[in-house]
């Protein structure tokens, strides 16, 4: 045990460079090469210590290839008859043996970490306890001990211990935040999953990584981890109840069309909870509620909205909301708008 | 009409080639449709239903359809003649295989003209691919046709591993037997225990979907995690079959353009063997996401680890081959050497991800596209390309164009590290498989840019070898029997290409390599078994392509039965076609058995006078 | 290589003497190596679902082991049925081959009607194709071993046939012995299906 | 290994001997095993786990005793066919221990 810790160490300065390679690659709150929370950042150095391995046996083979179609081509007239040799039993116990050592090397690393990311802390009280739901194309996050039922984005405390557990309403899904920790697939039939993870503060990209049907590509999520004060207050929020809208008209129109499926309130619904849906990063996990132009489907809180009620169905194949319900273009932007204010008013 | 008789294999390895190949082109088609779709953010050039079937048909079709039947078309157009055979164990049955292959494989594309396409997945995970959520009758043509063209693959597997065990020539024993075939025996023996357990899936998919079974729907008890698991039983050894040839043809291709024997031949047997059986054990590797727990994460990430231990001593051992040697550098061998440091490079990711806690992070990620790619295209189809180059004039009596060849070569190999390098970036990155679209400003666009010029580029390369195809065609027949010079094994003492019945006598092998061993010895043709006389042969027969056919109609029948109405009473007629189709296959399969097959006798005059034309 | 061989004298294991014979057994050995999977696969789906009962009978409710021994004895002795059969050949018996044969087919029509006695008798009692997992994997595995059946049947019977037709050959040999390894092996399949499926299902 | 490429119609000529005789013993066993695994299901006084093992060993052992004396596979010629057999044997077990392990949790 001593010896391997010491032969990684050792390795430590390559390590390091390869880090800083590796690292340049992608976004801080989506990239696996950039972890962010202690799981990741395990699966990280698992994947580094990988990457190393895979590295050497990559170079040893491009050398040796290298160096014998160089070393051993025909040269022009050579008509001569090679040496014909049927083995070498040292060569061969070297190239068998070698590889056993280096794959000794990364089990058992490997094996630690396969029992220390499948913990189950359901009942550490000290662990917030999560219950992810997926449905084609949109996730369900409930609190079981808060009783609050959130959609699309998973707030939680920075720093804390929050224990997940999965099912499926429908197909299987999976639960992936690259940037926190590696994915665990939502089974129908009542078979549950979990997994844990913490978080620094900060919004996580968090994406569906099983093949669910055609908008599988858009079912995206986000992790917005705050601090443990901004994260009560949130939870004292999400159980206030939510007023309607004051104008009768769209009022009328939101509880005939929209509250038969969703939710403005703390009150549980079949589809997507609204509540608070203008503090979210995000309208139907895809479009972003930014001005930052590099975003392809970026635009205000209410234009995307706005955007989500006239256009779901070409922005999102196949959700279900697709023609569930008929809607003005006045009551189209009274909702919007209706909806742009309901946030929520807990971050720091 | 003889093509549609035909139980010669040289004529059925073209014909599996010519499918395979038609089937590949359909297959790189869709690569290439995805690869656009996918070369911008937000890019609308397919819908998003269009895309899944796109990946679906792409994956199902490449594996299936092109890969395996191009492998067959090498097996069947060479092992007979490596073991001194005049023809495969089951002639007819050989036949029947690619006959009901090529209606499975067309029943699985009509998808395409009918417009409901399969759209889950080549992997086909339950529920999604069941009626619930996959309502038109898009997997119903997977199932059956994937159903039908197992059945083929099956047959093809028993066929060669009866070949090998029973037809080989005297003094060819198994340990001197070349290493394509030796390859080519695992691999069948690999189908023969994975493909059952496909066909039980799709069965009882099948039963899912067009008789109301639950196997794997969650509401009534059915477990999808099941079908999983018979998934990829089936799917782990699947890819060492699609890969355990490549690795024989490599092992061919290189011993004979290094001018050397291959290196620890007794080592490299032992080494296929032990990946055919390992292939076994590790399928739930590509299950660690999941959720079986810890203990079983822990024992198949040990078992997939344990794999990278035979199949580097078979990457060392074709290196170490080449040491010493006199290589030459033809296309052929450019494809071989091509495919040792590709094919490591998709071998370590593989064992990367056998890792299960960083798998969480690589899984269903554009990092295992890399992987598959790797291995599968840098692999095997670099395998392929270079045991069609390689055997090409014994197949068709005309050696390729060297000069097309090259740029083949290039433009493929160039094109396709362009296209999946980059994709472990992607994967890692946080792109997700089997996505129709990617957000702007996720940082994913330039790599993708670069995977689809990279994926054009394989294009120009694909059509360049059927360029040179077309263009060898029109060369004169009659290339020498050894158009390499330095060929080592049997298939290069017959004329390319070979007669009827490929050896006028059979040969007596006197030790592993036979042909050089021969030539060594300062001879030029191998020691004859027995005297020349009568040749035997089997008789043509009409009889699969019907059975092929009646296949065919009966997958449609049960298929479009919910459609189609009722007949009488209470039976559809979707029903009573399938009955019909079934009953021409039952039919012939009657009369094959009533009809003695004597075959006929070619006489020893006219072997003696095709050995005089060729003298 | 050829099949023809000198009237009236047959070598002693006449399936074996040809080329042609001997990779058809061969080939049928390597096939039942496939259909071990096969089965197993289906035995698979059946142990994994056979909790999933829903509102559907039990398998302690449904099973009757007296149905289930009749119906095991009757496959038990066709399959010595054909072992005799597989004598006689060796004997050259081309007669008594064929009544064997005869008593082999019998007693695979009685165990068929036994099933289908059994399966309609399980409809009725609310044990449909459709009802839970559990009924599905269990038709889909026994009602898979019993298609076997059917196959087989039909397939000794056109051999039967044959030898009529033909009598005894070196083409014919091969098939009474193929035929005969493939009714062997429904049998051994039966063990299972009898133990796993009834008798475990019993138990509970 | 004991196959042969080309084939001079009759081989060894070996008096005949196999006779009926160990045919019905095995079938006398078959029986008898049958009958063990019913009796001790019917019976139903046994332990659970106790019955599925003795059932289960009478099963494999019926099965072995079959494959030996009636399919011949004891007999010399048969190396691949065990093989074969074996190979689907292997993968069977592999099925059985996925279903009963990793399928539900
Ligand atoms: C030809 C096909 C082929 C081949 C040969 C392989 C070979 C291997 N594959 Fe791959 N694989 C696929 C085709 C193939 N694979 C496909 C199609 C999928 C995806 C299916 C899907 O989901 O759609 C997949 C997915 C896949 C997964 C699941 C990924 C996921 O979905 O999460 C895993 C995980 O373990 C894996 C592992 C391996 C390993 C360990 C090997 C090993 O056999 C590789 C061994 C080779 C080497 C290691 C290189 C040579 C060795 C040396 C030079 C010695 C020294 C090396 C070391 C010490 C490391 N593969
Ligand atoms: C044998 C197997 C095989 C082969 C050879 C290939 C070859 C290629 N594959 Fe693929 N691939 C799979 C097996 C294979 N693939 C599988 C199993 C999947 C998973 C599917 C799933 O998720 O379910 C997959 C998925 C897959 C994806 C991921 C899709 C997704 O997850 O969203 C991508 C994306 O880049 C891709 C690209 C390519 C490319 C560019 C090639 C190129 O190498 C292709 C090169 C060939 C050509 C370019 C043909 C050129 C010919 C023409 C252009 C002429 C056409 C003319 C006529 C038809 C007349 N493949
Ligand atoms: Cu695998």
């Amino acid at each position: 045990m001593m010896k391997r810790w010491q032969f990684v160490k050792r390795l430590a300065p390559l390590m390091l460079v390869m880090t800083l390679v590796l690292a340049a690659c992608g976004r801080e709150d989506l990239s696996a090469l950039n972890p962010q929370g202690p799981v990741a950042q395990q699966q990280y150095d698992l994947m580094k210590l990988s990457i190393l391995i895979m590295g050497i046996v990559i170079a040893v083979v491009f050398l040796l290839t290298l160096f014998v179609i160089i070393r051993f081509r025909r040269r022009p007239g050579d008509n001569t008859i090679p040496k014909q040799i049927e083995g070498n039993h040292k060569l061969e116990i070297v190239w068998t043996v070698i590889p056993v050592i280096m794959l000794v090397i990364l089990a058992v690393p490997t094996l630690q970490s396969v029992f220390a990311l499948g913990k189950d802390y359901r009942n550490d009280p000290e662990a917030l306890q999560v219950k992810v739901i997926a449905h084609q194309f949109w996730w369900e996050f409930e609190y079981p001990d808060l009783g609050i039922t959130t959609a699309q984005e998973l707030v939680i405390p920075a720093g804390k211990k929050v224990m997940v557990e999965l099912i499926s309403n429908d197909v299987i899904h999976s639960f992936w935040i690259p940037a926190l920790a590696g994915k665990i697939d939502t089974n129908p039939g009542g078979i549950k999953n979990i997994m844990y993870f913490s978080a620094p503060e900060g919004v996580f990209l968090g994406k569906c990584a099983e093949f669910c049907g055609p908008s599988h590509s858009l079912m995206d999520f986000k992790v917005k981890s705050v601090s443990e004060s901004s994260f009560d207050r949130w939870t004292v929020a999400m159980k206030e109840p939510t007023a309607l809208p004051t104008d009768p008209d769209i009022a009328s129109a939101l509880e005939s069309q929209c509250l038969t499926c969703h939710a403005v309130g703390p009150e549980n619904s079949p589809y997507p909870s609204l509540k608070g849906i203008g503090s979210r990063e995000s309208v139907g996990g895809v479009l972003v509620n930014t001005e930052d132009p590099k975003y392809g489907h970026e635009g205000t809180t209410y234009d995307n909205l706005y955007n989500w009620i006239k256009n779901n169905e070409t922005i999102k194949p196949d959700n279900h909301m697709a023609g569930a319900y008929e809607l003005s273009e006045e009551e189209m932007k009274g909702i919007a708008e209706y909806l742009t204010n309901l946030t929520l008013d807990f971050e720091d | 009409m003889d093509w549609l008789t035909t139980v010669d294999h040289k004529k059925i390895g073209i014909l599996y080639l010519l499918a395979g190949g038609f089937f590949f082109l359909i297959g790189g088609l869709e690569a290439i449709l995805i690869r656009l779709q996918l070369w911008k953010p937000l890019n609308d050039f397919v819908g998003a239903q269009t895309f899944s079937e796109l990946i679906t048909m792409h994956g199902t079709t490449m594996i299936f359809l092109a890969a395996m039947p191009i492998i067959f078309a090498i097996m069947n157009a060479v092992i007979p003649l490596q073991i001194g055979a005049r023809d495969v164990a089951f002639p007819f049955l050989n036949a029947l295989g690619f006959w009901t292959f090529l209606s499975g494989g067309l029943l699985l594309n009509i998808s395409w003209l009918v417009g409901d396409v399969p759209d889950a997945g080549w992997t086909s995970y339950a529920p999604l691919a069941g009626t619930t959520y996959s309502v038109s009758h898009g997997m119903d043509y997977y199932v059956m046709g994937l159903q039908i063209a197992g059945i083929g693959t099956l047959i093809g597997g028993i066929n060669f591993l009866v070949t090998i065990i029973n037809m080989r020539a005297p003094g060819m024993s198994f340990m001197r037997m070349p290493m394509f075939t030796w390859a080519s025996f695992i691999t069948s023996a690999l189908i023969l225990f994975a493909f059952p357990a496909l066909a039980v899936g799709l069965a009882a998919l099948m039963f899912d979907r067009l008789f109301g079974a639950n196997f794997f729907n969650p509401d009534m008890g059915g477990n999808v995690v099941l079908w999983e698991h018979i998934f990829w039983i089936f799917g782990h050894p699947e890819v060492y079959i699609l890969i355990m040839p490549a690795f024989g043809i490599i092992s061919e291709v290189i011993s004979t353009f290094s001018r050397k024997r291959l290196f620890g031949y007794s080592s490299m047997v032992f080494a296929t063997i032990l990946i055919g059986f390992l292939g076994f054990m590790v399928w739930a590797h590509h299950m660690f996401t999941t959720g079986m727990g810890p203990v079983a994460n822990s024992l198949f990430s040990i078992a997939t680890m344990l794999i990278a231990v035979p199949t580097g001593i078979k990457v060392f051992n074709w290196v170490f081959t080449m040491w010493g040697g006199s290589i030459t550098f033809p296309t052929a061998n450019l494809f071989a050497i091509g495919f040792i440091p590709t094919f490591v490079m998709g071998g370590v990711t593989g064992i990367m991800l056998s890792v299960a806690p960083a798998n969480f992070q690589y899984h269903d990620s554009y990092f295992v596209v890399a992987h598959f790619h790797y291995v599968i295209v840098g692999g095997l189809v670099f395998g392929l390309f270079a045991g069609l180059t390689y055997w090409w004039p014994k197949m068709f009596g005309r050696v390729l164009s060297e000069k097309i060849g090259k740029w083949t070569f290039w433009t493929f190999f160039i094109g396709f590290h362009l296209t999946f390098f980059v994709q472990h970036f992607l994967g890692l990155m946080g792109m997700p498989r089997r996505i129709w679209q990617y957000l702007d400003g996720m940082d994913l666009t330039e790599m993708n840019m670069i995977s689809t010029v990279g994926a054009l580029l394989m294009g120009v390369g694909t059509l360049l070898f059927i360029l040179n195809a077309i263009v060898t065609s029109f060369k004169p027949k009659g290339t020498d029997n050894d158009p390499w010079k330095d060929g080592r094994t049997l298939e290069w003492t017959i004329p390319s290409p070979p007669p009827e019945y490929n050896f006028a006598q059979t040969p007596l092998v006197r030790g592993y390599d036979a042909y050089w061993k021969e030539k060594m010895d300062g001879h030029k043709k191998m020691t004859p078994a027995e005297p020349i006389g009568d040749i035997h042969m089997p008789n043509s027969s009409i009889l699969p392509f019907v059975m092929g056919i009646g296949l065919f109609i009966a997958g449609f029948g049960f298929m479009y039965a919910p459609d189609w109405g009722t007949l009488v009473g209470s039976i559809k007629v979707g029903h009573a076609v399938g009955v019909v189709g079934l009953a021409i296959l039952f039919g012939s399969m009657i009369v094959r058995s009533m009809k003695d097959d004597h075959g006929y006798h070619i006489p020893k005059e006219v072997v003696l006078k095709d050995q005089e034309g060729k003298a | 290589m050829s099949a023809h061989t000198v009237d009236g004298q047959l070598p002693h294991e006449p399936e074996k003497a040809t080329l042609e014979g001997r990779n058809k057994i061969l080939g049928f050995w390597l096939f039942l190596g496939g259909e071990t999977v096969l089965f197993a696969t289906l035995f698979a789906a059946f142990l994994a679902l056979r909790g999933q009962v829903l509102d559907g009978p039990t398998a302690d409710q449904l099973f009757d082991l007296k149905l289930i021994a009749l119906a095991t004895g009757i496959l038990l002795t066709s399959s010595l049925m054909s072992v005799f059969a597989v004598n006689a050949l060796h004997k050259q018996n081309t007669k008594s081959l064929i009544g064997w044969l005869v008593a082999t087919v019998a007693l695979g029509v009685c165990f068929l009607g036994l099933e289908i006695y059994e399966f309609v008798h399980y409809v009725g009692m609310g044990h449909g194709f459709t009802t839970s997992a559990f009924s599905s994997s269990f038709y889909t595995l026994v009602g898979f071993h019993g298609a076997h059946v059917i196959l087989g049947v039909v397939w000794i019977s056109l051999i039967i046939y044959q030898l009529k037709k033909r009598g005894l050959n070196t083409t014919t040999a091969p098939k009474v012995y193929v035929a005969s390894m493939y009714w062997h092996f429904i049998d051994v399949v039966w063990v299972f299906i009898f133990t796993v499926v009834y008798l475990m299902g019993k138990v509970g | 290994m004991s196959e042969q490429s080309v084939t001079n119609g009759n081989k060894k000529e070996r008096p005949y001997v196999e006779g009926p005789k160990k045919h019905i013993v095995a079938f006398i066993m078959s029986v008898l095993l049958t009958l063990v695994a019913f009796v001790t299901v019917a019976s139903g006084g046994i332990n659970k786990d106790f019955t599925y093992i003795i059932i289960i060993a009478a099963a494999i052992l019926q099965v072995f005793i079959q494959l030996a004396f009636w399919m011949h596979l004891k007999d010399r010629g048969h190396t691949f066919a065990i093989i074969g057999i074996l190979g689907g044997v292997f993968v069977a077990i592999l099925c059985v221990i996925m279903a009963l392990s990793w399928v539900w949790w």
